[in-house]
């Protein structure tokens, strides 16, 4: 049943991608992108990549609000960690250090852990069953990582399912 | 290596994407850059992803091995066999005109089907490559070599 | 115009980008220099594709950011355990 | 009047995602060791990509290039940092030491703004 379902989301969004990448409306182009849908969409059944892992169809509906708060993330990220390269004293002061990671689901700490990695001046050296090993290039890094506001946002994101 | 569920999980999430661009750049190949050969080398490294991410023993249980070696020679046999057929209808080799009513529309069939077997056998002959080499010098994660009497669990090659 | 300038500004960085993955001490800094070099090819890729107007470059990009990525895997796989085929990940 | 905003705009955006990909390959060659250097690369990665992509979609317009810009954008932002990630693991189980700030002889030593020690919340 679940299969099924990420199974046809899967084709439909593959040929949907077909489409736009192709953006040739003549029956036999058309023809062969349904074709390719369908042919990637068994393949990726034998290869056992559809599940909702793999297709993460829970997720459609919270992920663009969590993109636009992480690009936000990513900018003021990045303006101190350039204020920082071009410092000729070359302020760093790297640390080591865990977080907890409250998510419940695998692919809830992946993305939490690719957030953190996302957003430059801290990256995600290793995840364990309850928390991430960190490493951060500032104290400010560390100090807005254990606000824990990140770690709440992909826990709302990842919802209950 | 440990658990590695980042890696997993990317790795599910970009595979079919992958292997729906190897396909796009396959089709493709009268409009834009690309045609059979990039498009079984972009195909080929979606499965050597999943291969490399997932193990070889894996791998080889999705793509069995005699599927590739039919494959390879497919796609030969479609190419050689674009080229007779245009050969009985009357036409030169590989002349495409001849393959439809319309010249035109000849061409644009004879172009595709040269391309996919030029596809099928760079994708399934870069596989089998892949596969027959990683499997060469495996070490146990103690770093020994494993040789195939110190694995009796491993088939021995016909 | 202005694709001209931004292909100039991408050449020193590639090139810095090079230097790095020449002088990097160990083996993963020479592996993160490249992936680096790759991002900025890239980019490359698709700003001279707007700049010579052909937009087919943007495909080649998109192929270019594929194989960047699979290549620092391999790589990264063949150091970690000097076997491509080693089983590292269960399916679930 | 719309089309000289957006190539303003456009000019904006491609020069200062240059700018920051010379700043990510200075900081790469700067840095003293591979954990921070892997910080000085995200810069590239993230903001200098996004942003070079961006000014190039503004000159695409509605298009099928707007599109495989998007695809490639999606591509990096899923794959640099789970290179990285893989990068970073593989060093660690390859016995490299990430340099922390107690072996490193800067201005500001951890004990000045340190809470490691803090309880988490």
């Amino acid at each position: 049943m679940n299969r099924l379902v990420h199974g046809t989301s899967l084709a439909l969004t593959l040929a949907v991608i077909w489409y736009l990448l192709s953006g040739h409306t003549e029956a036999l182009l058309l023809g062969l992108g349904c074709g390719s849908a369908a042919t990637i969409t068994w393949l990726a059944l034998r290869m056992d990549l559809i599940d909702h892992e793999g297709h993460p169809l829970h997720l459609t509906f919270r992920a663009p609000l969590f993109w636009v708060w992480l690009m936000w993330e990513i900018i003021k990220a990045n303006g101190q960690v350039i204020k920082i390269i071009l410092d000729p004293k070359l302020p760093i002061n790297p640390r080591r250090f865990r977080v907890p990671a409250s998510q419940k689901t695998d692919i809830g700490k992946v993305i939490y852990a690719n957030s953190i990695t996302l957003t430059p001046g801290t990256i995600c050296l290793d995840v364990t069953e309850s928390d991430l090993d960190i490493h951060a290039l500032t104290a400010d890094g560390e100090l807005g990582l254990k606000s824990g506001e990140m770690d709440r946002l992909v826990t709302r994101l990842e919802g209950d399912s | 290596m440990k658990h590695h569920s980042i890696l997993r999980i990317i790795t599910k999430l970009l595979i079919p994407l992958i292997l729906l661009f190897a396909l796009y750049v396959q089709f493709h190949g009268d409009f834009g850059p690309g045609g059979g050969f990039q498009a079984g080398v972009i195909f080929a490294a979606g499965l050597i992803l999943y291969a490399l991410v997932f193990g070889l023993d894996t791998a080889s249980e999705v793509i069995k091995e005699w599927v590739l070696m039919i494959l390879v020679p497919l796609g030969v046999l479609i190419y050689a066999g674009v080229g007779v057929a245009s050969l009985i209808l009357g036409g030169n080799f590989l002349d495409y005109n001849v393959l439809a009513h319309d010249p035109v529309h000849g061409q644009h069939l004879g172009i595709l089907l040269v391309e996919l077997g030029v596809g099928v056998t760079v994708a399934a002959g870069l596989t089998t490559i892949f596969f027959a080499f990683a499997g060469r010098g495996r070490r146990n994660p103690e770093g020994a070599l494993i040789t195939k009497a110190a694995n009796p669990t491993q088939e021995p090659q016909r | 115009m202005m694709f001209e300038v931004a292909a100039v500004a991408l050449f020193p960085a590639m090139f810095l980008a090079l230097a790095r993955a020449i002088a990097g001490p160990t083996v993963y800094d020479r592996v993160l220099a490249v992936n680096t070099f790759g991002t900025f090819t890239v980019l490359m890729i698709a700003v001279l594709g707007f700049m010579t107007d052909q937009k087919d470059f943007i495909d080649i990009a998109l192929a270019y950011a594929l194989i960047n990525f699979i290549g620092t895997i391999a790589v990264l796989k063949f150091f970690a355990v000097g076997d491509f085929g080693y089983q590292q990940e269960s399916k679930k | 009047m719309i089309s000289t905003v957006l190539d303003s705009l456009s000019w904006l955006l491609l020069l200062s995602g240059c700018a920051c990909l010379l700043i990510s390959a200075i900081g790469l060659l700067r840095m003293p060791d591979l954990f921070t250097r892997m910080h000085a690369a995200g810069i590239g990665d993230t903001l200098g990509a996004i942003l070079v992509l961006a000014g190039l979609m503004l000159q695409a317009g509605l298009s099928i290039t707007l599109v495989k810009l998007v695809l490639i954008l999606f591509f990096l932002l899923f794959t640099s940092p789970t290179a990285c990630h893989a990068l970073a693991r593989a060093a660690l189980a390859g016995g490299q030491k990430p340099l922390l700030a107690e072996n490193l002889n800067t201005e500001n030593p951890i004990s000045e703004s340190s809470p490691t020690e803090q309880p988490l919340p």
